[in-house]
């Protein structure tokens, strides 16, 4: 069925400029950022300061390196972050004074991932529109959440594990901070070093070459999803775990955090291009750049403005590129 | 139409085209009359689709002029083609399912009165279209529901509603049954018969001769000769088609043929193709020709697990296997390399490295993880032996040309080191240099003991590289030829269902 | 000096009835209630305060034998303004509005004053332009916790330092309401306290860790005072601090709201200064007992605040924490 | 898995299957009428439609641009931009004014995100995600997070009293905004243009369409809709909210998606949408008049979205599948993702 016409004009030579261009983009943004953050502000750039960046960017980082394979795969987004994080943060803390904190952490985060599973059948294997599914889910497993907990707070009771997760046990780096870099090296590490990335790409790349070329093409996709919901959960278990409270809304816009920080990070929605390191990149941007307002005291309310052009600014930019036959 | 019946409304005259490395035509004359069905008939390759997108307004010609009863013709677009006149049904269909067969006919230019839909004229137009057409088609169907002949006819109805004074109709039974090709024809005849000139282009020689007026032979891009059907036959016009001699192009290696390796029996998939059995041998070619249509990709996708089949047996190895999926394929030994490049063959935004090892990830991984050092070496080994140029295997596949992107198609299924290789038009759209290195590389993989087969619309290459060559028609086997007994007139004539396998 | 302030009466409602206990409706409202028609729409279902609120107000229902048909804003007042009409076209025999905006239910009341319906704001006031529009606020008031705030506040730095604000979800009444009061009176009480940054974490403790984490980098030790819109965000301020490597005992003053347990903690401690209690169980349960005497025709009052209590290490080994 | 299969091959249920929004709406409708008493009073209806009814708008529009096959995340945060310009504006345009410069920047909204979409090629969700976090932040800093409100508390209530005894105001505009939509959708050159665009953008260009013209339409017409959404909600309650509206965009897709509307594209109606929102409202104002907590409520909501989506696709497979473009898309070759195959049909 695929006449010339629908062909995509074929790209025979890449232009290196371009190409450059795409790659430099994102670390010359975040060059620009910490230049113009030391300049405006004297306690920008200080190791604690660029430390709480850092730890700042930990919670939604592990939701990114999920989203940032649904985005690879070519699966959209996935609107049931927010879900996914509460019941990891209220399983975790309201079982905690029956079961202890780690076993409610590990049940909070399968009972994320039993949703992801679900999210990776409807999406994988019986192909719905990831947007609408999602939002869905979302909406079911949040409910239930709620319904079980009756719809209150849960207060922790684990200040041992609170100060463990926010201590600074090496080099003057949080915990949360080092299980959120092992998470992005693993995440990297598994989309780049494994069979099971390779096939990510691919089927984010050509879905029907990667069928035929013998790739588990529903179980990837599915995969992708099932993980994001996972990684969902367990941010929201080191989420409760840090507060030591926990609420049905504790997710809110998590998911559209991530979101911004995979696009700024340069990986397509389109599928088949990005990698971790991007996406994280994006992500420090994003927070570095919130960083730098609200150290200089522009109003929380009003730093949309800047995201919302940065995210439309950063895509334009991709899209611009890729026509050019150039970063893609 | 006021003309008489002899006046000539196209006159396509010294068309010339050329495409980077290829000639696609040189010098072409058409002329077509006023209520007549004109047949263009060639190889694939020949010349007849070039010559068609010109009139289409797809590719504008180098030289030459195109006039419409008498004016000259400039088209920039295909909208501007059918404005003038020139109406196109192709192979595919390209309809809007959630519209109805109606508002699809007038879809270009909806009847309206202040931006309303004027309905009573829409369906006016279609009943009328469709009367015309002497079709039984409801217009207020949704053309989503419609079989794949109906949405033909819609196509057709579309076409003919913008009251052309030409229509070219390319390969439109290609996915129509006989019987719902007879239904066409009839629409066809009515169309001529309200003096719409007809050009009509397809394999089926015998469809040919039924229903044309004229025949124009196309070969290499010139024409061979144009003449009435009358008293034309098919041997004839198949003399007329090949007529060439192409042993050079196409050098075929002598290679021991050993034990079957591949054994089909009574392989059937209701509704495509009926009852195959075959049979390949280690270091043999068998070629798997037929017309366009004739099921020889079905057959191919079945024996790899993309489609599933209903009856029959594959046994490999003398031993039988059940081939669900291309996972079960590819573990078996079977490996597939696709018609559809883009579609099914390479992922562009993919480096060619990735591409040539994601079938054999598992080769040069351990527990999962890939060992780049060894994919490197072994990707690049391939891209080498397949002559893959540049043979830089971190650049995207989307920079490389269609040839070299075919080899890198080749290169990923070689990897997976398969005792059965299926190719499916393997030099399509590739050009002269490139086709010689793939069929090199298939005569050495032969020579490696390698079972092939080979599917191509190109007869002289069939035949050139083929031990042996079966012949499809319609979802059956026609002919089985050795390689002694195979020439272009006994597989064209097996083909086009003349002859009926000895 | 005054730490503990038992709030019955105070500035912004001036104009209205200022006095009363509000608990006559309690005795003989109760034979007469049996059967009333109550439709509640209330802040939210899933929330700290709001939760209790809720289940002491149905648990008074049940007491009188009123029954209650609770509707949920999930904090959108956009929602509530509907919410508002869809109980007046119930027709029931009393409103009771958690007002989320300040203005936006305003034609809502008019046409529950068409309607002859009763309503009972609880929790949050609205605007003077409402007033006349509803037959009784009950429950603390926002901006008189602002109020309070700033007093503690004021005094616990002497009446000069600089300190930051951190506020809940902007353009929310309770937000506007707690920050309005609160700098409102600091002018009123000619306070050299400069407040250098006011940031929105939308009542939630990871959002506040995170601004505070920023605002600690910004102003540091230069810091004197922190006023949180509630005590959640508050304890994302005091992580933040211990998490930068501070001591417990250097902690700006730090005044929140709602009576929290763990900020009660602290102040037990001598890290935190002040937490402002409001009862959530008897906001709900005075709502109700208060729409109920209204239903049943019996006067009330335009204005009928439940106690709020200034919570410091004084007072607070007598005081029980809201939840 | 075969007796499955051949339950959802019977006749009965593939006619279920195949007119599932009127079985679901009944169904809703059925349960409602049932479990509430007086539900069907006329006042209970009136008030019900009248709840639903800024939704519903911003329903009429969104229809418009999931039928292109795209998504509008920003009509929440239009919603409220223009309902603060829309009070924002009163002292300076007057009240009829300023609710016209409430459209207009509704408008305005649309075009930037038609902008983005359709010139600048970025991916829908993406692009309304940007406009989304910027519309909104404009409303904050507009208003610098304070609500404001109007001088005249009393003059928005002609829009949601009820009309001598009939339905409000902003019902009737909700209910003609609808029969313009399916007159626009069903009867005029554009929208038979505008189903082909969704439906195959490649067959309409190629039919002399200008595609793009009406996919920009969409997202304007979009915008025009919010706009007109957040006029009548600041009106009805005097106020102009940073706050309102955050709700809205996803609230508003459900209702769409259930109403039958493809997310793909193509596929849709003014009728479904609604049949989509009024599922919703009897979906609210039954569980709300029976007590029933609102996260009980999301889980209705969301398991009849998700029944609805797992039915289409049974649908999109099954024989009957008259509406389906994947039907076609499938026919002898293999079966594709919807999404796959059309999400972005642009960007190579």
């Amino acid at each position: 069925m695929t006449s010339a016409a629908t062909l995509p004009p074929r790209v025979t030579e890449e232009k290196t400029a371009n190409k450059i261009l795409g790659w430099i983009a994102l670390p010359v943004g975040i060059l620009a950022l910490l230049v113009i953050g030391s300049l405006l502000s004297e306690q920008f750039f200080t190791t604690r300061n660029l430390t709480n960046v850092l730890i700042n960017m930990s919670i939604v980082g592990i939701i990114v390196v999920g989203m940032t394979f649904v985005f690879i795969v070519r699966g959209l987004a996935d609107l049931s972050v927010p879900a996914m994080v509460a019941i990891g943060a209220l399983l975790t803390l309201s079982l905690q004074p029956s079961l202890g904190s780690l076993v409610g952490a590990l049940v909070g985060i399968l009972a994320a991932s039993a949703a992801g599973l679900i999210n990776g059948l409807f999406i994988g294997y019986f192909r719905l529109n990831p947007v609408i599914t999602t939002l869905a889910t979302g909406t079911i497993v949040l409910g239930i959440a709620q319904a079980a907990v009756g719809g209150v707070i849960v207060y922790g009771d684990d200040p041992a594990l609170q100060s463990f997760l926010t201590g600074r046990i090496i080099l003057g780096i949080p915990t949360i901070v080092l299980i959120f870099l092992a998470v992005a090296v693993g995440g990297h590490l598994l989309l780049s070093q494994t069979i099971f990335g390779r096939w990510v790409y691919a089927a984010g790349s050509n879905p029907d070459a990667t069928k035929a070329s013998a790739v588990p093409l529903n179980f990837t996709k599915a995969a992708a999803f099932w993980m994001t919901a996972t990684l969902s959960g367990f941010s929201g278990v080191l989420l409760a775990l840090t507060l030591q409270t926990a609420r049905p809304g504790i997710g809110t816009g998590y998911e559209f955090d991530a979101i911004t920080a995979v696009v700024v990070g340069g990986v397509s929605l389109l599928g088949g291009f990005g990698n971790v390191p991007r996406a994280i990149g994006g992500l420090l941007l994003v927070t570095l750049l919130s960083n730098i307002m609200v150290l200089n005291g522009i109003p929380t309310a009003s730093q949309g403005l800047v995201m919302g052009a940065l995210i439309a600014g950063a895509v334009a930019l991709d899209v611009y590129l890729r026509r050019r036959g150039g970063a893609a | 139409m006021t003309q008489n019946a002899d006046a000539t409304v196209l006159a396509m005259k010294g068309i010339t085209k050329t495409f980077p490395g290829v000639k696609a035509l040189a010098d072409v004359d058409l002329e077509v009359r006023t209520g007549e069905v004109h047949a263009i008939v060639g190889e694939n390759g020949a010349g007849k689709s070039t010559l068609m997108k010109i009139l289409a307004g797809v590719h504008p010609p180098d030289e030459g002029s195109v006039t419409i009863e008498g004016e000259q013709m400039w088209f920039n677009s295909p909208l501007e083609a059918r404005r003038q006149g020139v109406g196109m049904v192709y192979q595919e269909i390209n309809l809007v399912p959630d519209l109805t067969v109606a508002e699809n006919i007038s879809l270009g230019q909806l009847p309206s009165s202040a931006g309303f839909v004027n309905r009573l004229e829409l369906h006016r137009t279609a009943a009328r279209v469709l009367k015309e057409l002497g079709t039984r088609l409801d217009p207020q169907e949704m053309v989503g529901r419609l079989s794949v002949s109906q949405q033909q006819l819609v196509e057709i109805a579309k076409v003919y509603a913008s009251q052309p004074r030409i229509v070219v109709f390319d390969e439109p039974t290609s996915s129509l049954s006989e019987h719902e090709a007879k239904a066409l024809f009839r629409v066809i005849e009515r169309m001529r018969s309200n003096g719409i000139a007809i050009i009509y282009i397809s394999h089926r020689l015998r469809e040919v001769l039924d229903i044309s007026d004229r025949v124009t032979v196309l070969r290499d891009g010139r024409i061979i000769d144009c003449r009435s059907t009358e008293g034309l036959t098919p041997p004839e016009m198949i003399r007329l088609m090949v007529g060439r001699d192409l042993d050079d192009v196409f050098p075929k290696r002598h290679v021991a043929i050993g034990n079957p390796v591949l054994e089909v029996a009574g392989l059937t998939r209701l509704g495509v193709f009926e009852d195959i059995s075959l049979t390949v041998r280690a270091g043999e070619i068998v070629g798997l020709a037929g017309l366009v249509g004739a099921g020889r990709t079905e057959v191919a996708r079945a024996l790899f697990g993309l489609d599933r089949y209903d009856a029959g047996t594959i046994r490999l190895h003398d031993s039988e296997v059940r081939i669900r999926s291309p996972k079960t394929a590819v573990r078996a030994g079977i490996a597939y390399i696709p018609e559809d490049r883009k579609r099914d063959g390479v992922a562009l935004s993919l480096s060619v490295k990735e591409n040539i090892s994601l079938p054999v990830l598992r080769q040069v991984a351990r527990l999962g993880w890939l060992q780049r050092g060894a994919e490197r070496r072994m990707t690049q080994q391939k891209a080498e032996e397949l002559y893959v140029s540049p043979p830089a295997i971190d650049r995207k596949v989307a920079t490389f040309s269609g040839g070299n992107q075919q080899k890198v198609v080749l290169a990923k299924w070689l990897a997976s080191e398969p005792t059965v290789l299926i190719l499916d038009e393997p030099t399509r759209g590739v050009d002269v240099g490139a086709k010689a290195d793939i069929h090199t590389i298939i005569g050495e993989l032969a020579a490696s003991g390698v079972a092939i087969i080979m599917i191509s619309s190109e007869l002289p290459e069939i035949l050139a590289v083929s031990d042996r060559v079966y012949v499809l028609h319609e979802g059956r086997l026609t002919a089985e030829l050795d390689r002694s007994a195979a020439d272009e007139e006994s597989v064209m004539s097996a083909a086009t269902g003349e002859a009926v396998a000895a | 000096m005054k730490h503990v302030l038992r709030l019955g009466t105070l500035t912004a409602v001036g104009a209205l009835a200022l006095t009363g206990c509000g608990n006559d409706g309690n005795g003989n409202g109760a034979e007469s209630a049996e059967g009333l028609e109550i439709c509640y729409v209330a802040a939210a279902e899933s929330h700290a305060y709001a939760s209790p609120a809720n289940a002491a107000f149905q648990e008074a229902a049940e007491e009188h034998g009123v029954h209650v048909t609770l509707l949920s804003q999930e904090f959108d007042a956009q929602t509530g303004t509907d919410q508002l009409r869809t109980c007046i076209g119930r027709n029931p025999d009393g409103i009771v509005l958690w007002p989320l905006d300040p203005q936006a239910y305003i034609p809502g009341l008019v046409e529950a004053q068409d309607a002859d319906i009763p309503v009972v704001l609880i929790n949050s006031p609205m605007d003077e332009d409402a007033e006349g529009l509803y037959t009784s606020f009950t429950g603390p008031d926002t901006y008189e916790q602002g109020v309070m705030a700033a007093e503690v506040m004021h005094e616990e730095l002497g009446g000069e330092g600089q300190i930051v604000i951190i506020a809940g979800q902007a353009g929310n009444g309770t937000t506007i309401g707690r920050t309005d009061g609160f700098n409102n009176m600091l002018e009123e009480l000619g306070s050299e306290i400069e407040v250098l940054q006011t940031v929105n974490a939308d009542f939630d403790q990871q959002r506040a860790l995170e601004l505070s984490r920023d605002l600690i980098s910004r102003h540091g030790d230069a810091l004197d005072g922190v006023y949180a819109n509630d005590d959640t965000m508050a304890r994302g301020f005091v992580d933040a601090w211990t998490e930068s490597g501070r001591e417990l005992d250097d902690m700006p003053a730090i005044v929140g709201i709602n009576g929290q347990q763990d900020a009660f903690a602290g102040i037990e401690e001598g890290y935190y200064t002040a937490t402002i209690v409001q009862s959530p169980e008897e906001d709900g349960r005075l709502a109700l007992e208060t729409i109920v005497s209204a239903a049943t025709g019996e006067e009330v009052d335009t204005r009928i605040p439940i106690p709020l209590t200034v919570v410091t290490q004084e007072n607070v080994a007598d005081e029980e924490p809201a939840f | 898995m075969n007796t499955l299969k051949r339950v959802f091959e019977s006749p009965a249920v593939l006619t279920l299957i195949h007119y599932r929004v009127v079985v679901i709406l009944i169904a809703t409708l059925f349960l409602s009428v049932s479990l509430v008493p007086g539900l069907t009073e006329f006042r209970t209806l009136s008030l019900s439609l009248d709840r639903t009814a800024t939704l519903g708008v911003v329903a009429v529009g969104l229809t418009v641009v999931l039928l292109m096959g795209k998504l509008d995340l920003s009509v929440g945060s239009t919603l409220a931009l223009s309902g603060i310009a829309t009070i924002g504006l009163q002292d300076q345009l007057g009240p009829f004014g300023a609710a016209v410069a409430g459209i207009v920047v509704g408008v305005l909204a649309g075009v930037l995100n038609g902008f983005l979409v359709v010139t600048l090629q970025i991916n829908s969700l993406v692009a309304t995600l940007a406009s989304m976090i910027f519309l909104r932040a404009l409303c904050h800093f507009l208003t610098d997070s304070n609500p404001i409100s109007g001088d005249d508390p009393l003059f928005g209530l002609t829009v949601s009293r009820a009309l001598g005894g009939t339905f409000s105001l902003r019902t009737y505009v909700f209910l003609i905004a609808i029969l313009l939509l399916f007159i626009w959708l069903t009867y005029t050159v554009a929208g038979r243009r505008l189903y082909a665009v969704g439906s195959n953008e490649h067959a309409a260009t190629a039919s002399g369409i200008r595609s793009n013209r009406y996919l920009f339409g969409a997202f304007v017409f979009s915008g025009f809709t919010a706009g007109a959404a957040g006029v009548m909600q600041s009106l009805a309650t005097n106020t102009g909210s940073p706050a309102f509206g955050e709700a809205t965009a996803l609230t508003a897709i459900a209702a769409v998606v259930i109403g039958g509307t493809r997310l793909e594209g193509g596929r849709g109606s003014a009728l479904g949408t609604l049949g989509g929102v009024l599922v919703l409202a009897a979906i609210t104002t039954t569980l709300e008049y029976e007590s029933v907590p609102t996260y009980y409520q999301n889980i209705v909501t969301g398991s009849i979205l998700l029944l609805l989506i797992l039915l289409d696709r049974i649908a999109s497979n099954s024989p009957r599948s008259a509406l389906s473009l994947n039907s076609l898309l499938s026919f002898g070759k293999r079966d594709e993702t919807p999404t796959e195959k059309k999400q972005e049909g642009k960007v190579p």
